[in-house]
């Protein structure tokens, strides 16, 4: 069993709030539809995607934050698509997500301490205080940050938190959505390399969700393309960059300003 | 020959003192394309707050002016300068999802400059607005400028504001951030078309971003700022060939380019960060005395 | 949409009927005899028991609900026990009473509110905007019932301006067809009727309205407030429009609306505290003839008022429902 | 925005800190009379003297010796009566708004959190009751358990519970839409789990401040019953008894209506400015 995860078929529908009549229940709107891919062991695979492109919706479904509607997710063997919270729980522990705004992510009356120790004294991990401080050094935050609240945090290190809190857990899997879109390009770069090389350190599987090429290019092995809810994509990143196959990709790379004069639109 | 001329600007918080520009200094000829550049607290979208009058209530003035077409703006009285610069400036936002009146109909919101600060007469505007939707591509006009902003998409509200930046045939436009919220293919898209609509009109553009690789594909010369101050004047072509700067070599650094794959990104190292904070402080000292 | 209407309409019906089981069970576990306070003393057991059996208050607790929901499908609310006339006439009697003192009520609460959040929000972040702060903060905390009786201290017994009891001068004479007084002394152009019925209604119209303006105040102010932040906002200034402008034609609209759902529940509270006022200055309303009702316990009058406020409550929130979809451009377009 | 926000800041904290200050004195003033009533009241407030009916405050000519604040139609000393007054107002107050705020906060919380047919049970309930003018329905559960200390908490409880319960459930809800509810459930932590952990000190403040306008409530409602004739048997003295007889005479004696009304009213404002204060205090990103 090479895979981490196998997904099938996945289908997902939510109710469309925003055209919900004032009186009565709200339409359903398909987001995802029907979604095959296969995620190997140790492999970095981003998620790209414009805005309702359904990436975010997609990575919610795959640490079950979201029940599917059709298909299947398969986590190291385990069918997870319509496990209830009970039996999802000793799985939790083995994927984790670092989310987008960490201002929101990030319990605002709790310290760090609490935040990065509080879910591994719910899966019953010895040595806590030990670990939060490894889970410190290893995203380059000083120990004396675990007394702090989210408030008391640059952008940044709030989300260099949402990763220790993460990696902490010794997960096989991180699911990483969109965490740098919200940061200056200094400390984006700051993020990414460390997410880099953890990913090499501690031999993770990621899936790193973003509507940004240029980020996944350089993080990524193998890169995925969304477009209205379907794969219209799923190769090599190196691949990708060099020949685009789908026409939604081309025009995609082809968007992305470079810091670069020479380069043309037409 | 300048027409727009920043001297000297400088931007406190009202209460306790904290600077937000330090004596920055800017000159825009007509028709010329200027990016400004910086990270999040540079002050690069307040330099076109104070132009266009629209600072926070906590921002004051501490010194320096702003002079548009001769006109030193801090020397008219309020309602004269709102009106003056109500003809010859306008404001491209950076989120179209709320820079349109959610309960006015998209007709009057192109127009209503043109009728009430300038007078013209209502057939007249209207049909002005019409041709400008047709100019930015809006299908089907009439029918656009009857409709409510919620019934059409980010894209279209952004040409939208477009074209109602243009109505008064402004003689400077700043737009903000103006793709910031929007995806890379239709970023795209405005980009372009803001650049055609700026040079068909002669129109001088001030345009603030965050993003490198925007300015690259937009303006002729840019400004960088960091905490405030000037740190840097290039044309594009000379700073993409090498900024000047020690920090805007290290922000050009850390912008991502998927061309280059193999070179990893690098963060603005700290030494460099300290430099240029060390000038600025040095700055600020002097100014005090 | 239509099975929207049906959903709501059936929601409405399970809360009334909530309402008629609970008041039905609470009144009838009220100790003390009604029966024995209606008769003259000497009385015999006889007596009480024709009484008993008459208002049906010998069978059970279903049987006499069953009794009581049959007749009020017919539009039989039952007698009232003290006055001997049918409940229906004698609450559509009072009805009008309450109806006017809430509606004025709400028209000075909206004009104070209003006042208060433009004013704030023009001068917002300037002493005249603590001031207002101060201001409501205070008219919000504390309740009708206490401001009634400052009002009543201060310009019935200091400055005597203003009448605080009753509902007009019992002297005059009163030429109405209806129990509408305010309404149709102005169609009858009886403008002295007119200003002797406002003098009697001020009082305790104000003592209701100033915790609801101050409601309206504070979130019509928060709301135009971060209304006053947004681009369009911003964007008209950059187009030569002043402050008075900006707020009135660009954020009013917008922020009247989130504030309208809100101020629906509060009127409700205001009707309901149309009840202590009433009785406060002796307004002969709905809500002191269920005062009287209670004390004399007039079971089927109890009955019948509290189902009449339950159904003005109802009916509130779904005016207020209505008038948001017809005034939202979301919802009148169907986007 | 974050700029605009720093001028304000300074401004807010201390104006809270001050109205903290007043309210916390006013009540903490009112709790120890009450506490010390027999002891530190100059007169029995049950004590009739028809000679000295109606006798106007110190500082008036015709005053009585003795009687501060004068005496009601009964000759009965008014200080005193508030004196005393107090006792019944501070029990309901803390008694009445204490299980109010437990009952109405839990069920608010369960309803807003778990959703389902919980909120679907508890929503309706509290459509039902706000169906009901509170008043009314004050007066009428009195009615039913008879005039006393206990009938008017009890009614208290039965019909502000919603007050609790609305605010709590949409604060549960926004709170629950939060990423860092999300955040709680990748880690593992069960739905109740979340809710008391992870939610409940985040409603936490917003109690605090319900709790405190509760207990000004009760206070009022007190009154209101006393007013009607309904709360504690007539001769003991409470603040809405008394306000009840000086509306009925204010004409000839306003010191019998002036003095309770004024105290009713300090009490009940510094209990919502008590929690006006408190809700800045709890805030984490003002503290």
């Amino acid at each position: 069993m090479d895979d981490l995860y196998q997904v099938s078929d996945l289908r997902l529908s939510l109710a469309d709030m925003t055209a919900k009549p004032l009186f009565g229940t709200a339409p359903r709107l398909e987001i995802l539809k029907g979604l095959s891919f296969t995620i190997p062991k140790g492999e970095v695979v981003g998620i790209v995607g414009g805005s309702g492109s359904g990436k975010s919706t997609l990575g919610r479904a795959m640490v079950r934050l979201l029940e599917p509607s059709g298909g299947s997710i398969r986590f190291a063997g385990t069918d997870i698509t319509h496990l209830d919270e009970t039996a999802l729980r000793p799985l939790r522990r083995r994927f984790q997500m670092i989310f987008q705004d960490p201002m929101s992510s990030l319990n605002p009356r709790h310290t760090v301490n609490r935040l990065i120790g509080a879910p591994l004294a719910l899966h019953g991990f010895d040595g806590i205080a030990a670990r939060v401080d490894r889970a410190l050094d290893h995203v380059g935050l000083p120990r004396s940050f675990k007394a702090r609240f989210p408030h008391e945090l640059s952008g940044g290190q709030r989300q260099r938190v949402g990763i220790a809190r993460a990696i902490a857990m010794e997960p096989e899997f991180i699911l990483a959505d969109e965490i740098v879109s919200g940061l200056d390009v200094s400390s984006q770069a700051q993020v990414l390399n460390l997410l880099e090389q953890l990913v090499r350190d501690l031999g993770l599987t990621l899936a790193f969700i973003s509507h940004d090429l240029s980020v996944i290019r350089r993080l990524c092995a193998r890169t995925i393309v969304l477009h209205h809810g379907e794969i219209v994509e799923n190769r090599p990143t190196a691949d990708l960059f060099a020949a685009p196959a789908a026409a939604y990709t081309r025009d995609l790379l082809e968007a992305i300003p470079l810091p670069d004069p020479g380069q043309v639109w037409d | 020959m300048s027409f727009l001329s920043v001297e000297n600007l400088s931007l406190r918080i009202r209460g306790d003192g904290a600077r937000l520009l330090r004596s920055v200094t800017l000159a825009v000829r007509p028709g010329e394309v200027m990016g400004l550049v910086g990270e999040s607290g540079a002050g690069k979208s307040m330099i076109g707050k104070a132009i266009l009058g629209i600072l926070p209530r906590a921002v004051e003035l501490s010194g320096g002016r702003i002079v548009l077409e001769g006109q030193d703006l801090g020397t008219l009285p309020a309602a004269e300068r709102r009106r003056v610069i109500g003809a010859k400036a306008a404001l491209i936002p950076q989120d179209p999802l709320t820079a349109l009146n959610p309960s006015r109909r998209i007709g009057p919101q192109i127009t209503d400059r043109l009728v009430d600060i300038l007078g013209w007469d209502r057939a007249r505007a209207e049909a002005r607005a019409a041709d400008l939707l047709a100019e930015v591509q809006i299908p089907q006009p009439a029918r656009v400028m009857r409709s409510y902003p919620h019934e059409l998409s980010g894209g279209m509200r952004q040409r939208v504001l477009i074209a109602s930046a243009f109505a008064a045939e402004p003689k400077l436009i700043v737009a903000d951030e103006p793709t910031t919220a929007l995806d890379v293919t239709v970023q795209k898209q405005i980009l372009r078309l803001i650049r055609q609509m700026q040079e068909r009109h002669g129109t001088a553009l001030l345009f603030v971003t965050h993003d490198l690789g925007v300015v690259s594909k937009v303006c002729q010369n840019l400004t960088v700022l960091y905490a405030g101050a000037v740190v840097e004047r290039a044309t594009v072509g000379a700073f993409f060939a090498g900024p000047a700067h020690p920090y805007s070599r290290a922000l050009l650094a850390a912008t991502p380019k998927y061309t280059d794959p193999t070179g990893s990104l690098t963060p603005v190292p700290e030494a460099v960060v300290a430099a240029v904070r060390a000038e600025v402080v040095a700055m600020d000292e002097a100014e005090d005395g | 949409m239509l099975r929207a209407v049906v959903l709501r309409l059936v929601t409405t019906a399970i809360t009334l009927i909530g309402v008629a089981v609970i008041v039905f069970v609470v009144i009838r576990v009220v100790p003390g005899n009604p029966i024995a306070l209606m008769l003259p003393p000497g009385a015999t057991e006889e007596d009480v028991a024709r009484l008993t059996a008459l208002y049906g208050l010998d069978k059970s607790l279903p049987a006499q609900f069953l009794i009581w929901v049959q007749g009020v499908v017919q539009g039989d609310f039952g007698t009232s026990i003290t006055a001997r006339q049918p409940v229906l006439d004698l609450v559509l009697g009072r009805l009008p009473a309450t109806l006017e003192l809430s509606v004025m009520a709400l028209v000075i609460a909206c004009l104070l509110g209003g006042v208060a959040a433009l004013t704030g929000t023009r001068r917002r972040d300037t002493k005249v905007e603590g001031a207002i702060d101060v201001a409501n903060g205070m008219a919000l905390s504390v309740p009708d019932f206490l401001w009634g009786l400052i009002l009543i201290l201060a310009f019935g017994v200091l400055i005597p301006v203003f009448h605080i009891s009753g509902r007009v001068t019992p002297s005059l004479d009163l030429p109405f067809a209806t129990n509408f007084y305010l309404f149709e002394s102005l169609l009858r152009l009886r403008f002295d009727l007119w200003a002797d019925i406002v003098s009697h209604m001020f009082l305790p119209a104000l003592a209701l309205a100033i915790p609801l303006a101050a409601i309206i105040g504070q979130l019509l102010k928060q709301s135009l407030k971060e209304t006053m932040h947004l681009d369009y906002v911003t964007l008209s200034r950059t187009k030569g429009y002043g402050e008075n402008h900006v707020i009135l034609r660009e954020a009013l609209p917008n922020a009247v609306l989130p504030t309208l759902t809100l101020v629906g529940v509060q009127f409700t509270f205001l009707i309901g505290g149309t009840v202590i006022i009433e009785r406060l200055f002796s307004y002969e309303g709905l809500g002191n003839m269920a005062i009287d009702a209670v004390i004399n316990r007039d079971l089927p009058l109890i009955q019948g008022i509290v189902i009449l406020f339950a159904v003005i409550f109802t009916a509130v929130n779904l005016i207020v429902d209505l008038t948001y979809a017809a005034l939202n451009p979301r919802l009148r377009h169907g986007g | 925005m974050a700029v605009e926000g720093i001028d304000g800041r300074g401004r807010v904290r201390r104006r809270a800190g001050m109205r903290l200050w007043l309210s916390g004195l006013w009540l903490a003033l009112v709790a120890l009379v009450a506490l010390l009533a027999p002891w530190i009241a100059p007169k029995d407030p049950l004590m009739q003297d028809l000679f000295l009916g109606r006798m106007p405050p110190f500082w008036t000519p015709g005053a009585e010796p003795g009687f501060w604040l004068g005496t009601d139609s009964l000759g009965r000393d008014v200080l005193s009566r508030i004196i005393h007054g107090a006792r019944v107002a501070m029990t309901v107050a803390l008694v009445a708004g204490t299980i109010t705020a437990l009952i109405g906060a839990t069920l608010g919380l369960m309803a807003g959190f778990l959703r389902g047919w919980v909120d679907l049970v508890i929503s309706r309930m509290i459509d039902i009751w706000m169906a009901f003018p509170p008043v009314l329905f004050s007066i009428l559960l009195i009615a039913v358990l008879g005039p006393g200390l206990t009938s008017i908490i009890i009614a208290i409880v039965v019909i502000d519970w919603t007050r609790f319960a609305r605010v709590v459930r949409a604060e549960a809800m926004a709170q629950g839409a939060m990423d860092y509810v999300a955040s709680a459930r990748v880690a593992g932590r069960g739905r109740i789990g979340t809710m008391l952990v992870e939610i409940g000190p985040n409603v936490l403040p917003t109690i605090a401040v319900l709790l405190t306008l509760e207990m000004g409530i009760a206070v009022i409602v007190e009154a209101i019953l006393s007013f009607v004739n309904l709360s504690i048997s007539t001769d003991d003295p409470t603040w809405g008894g008394m306000i009840a007889e000086g509306r009925a005479s204010v004409h000839q004696a306003w010191w019998v209506l002036v003095f309770p009304l004024v105290t009713l009213f300090l009490t009940v404002l510094a209990f919502s400015q008590l929690g006006e204060g408190l809700k800045d205090r709890f805030d984490p990103v003002l503290r």
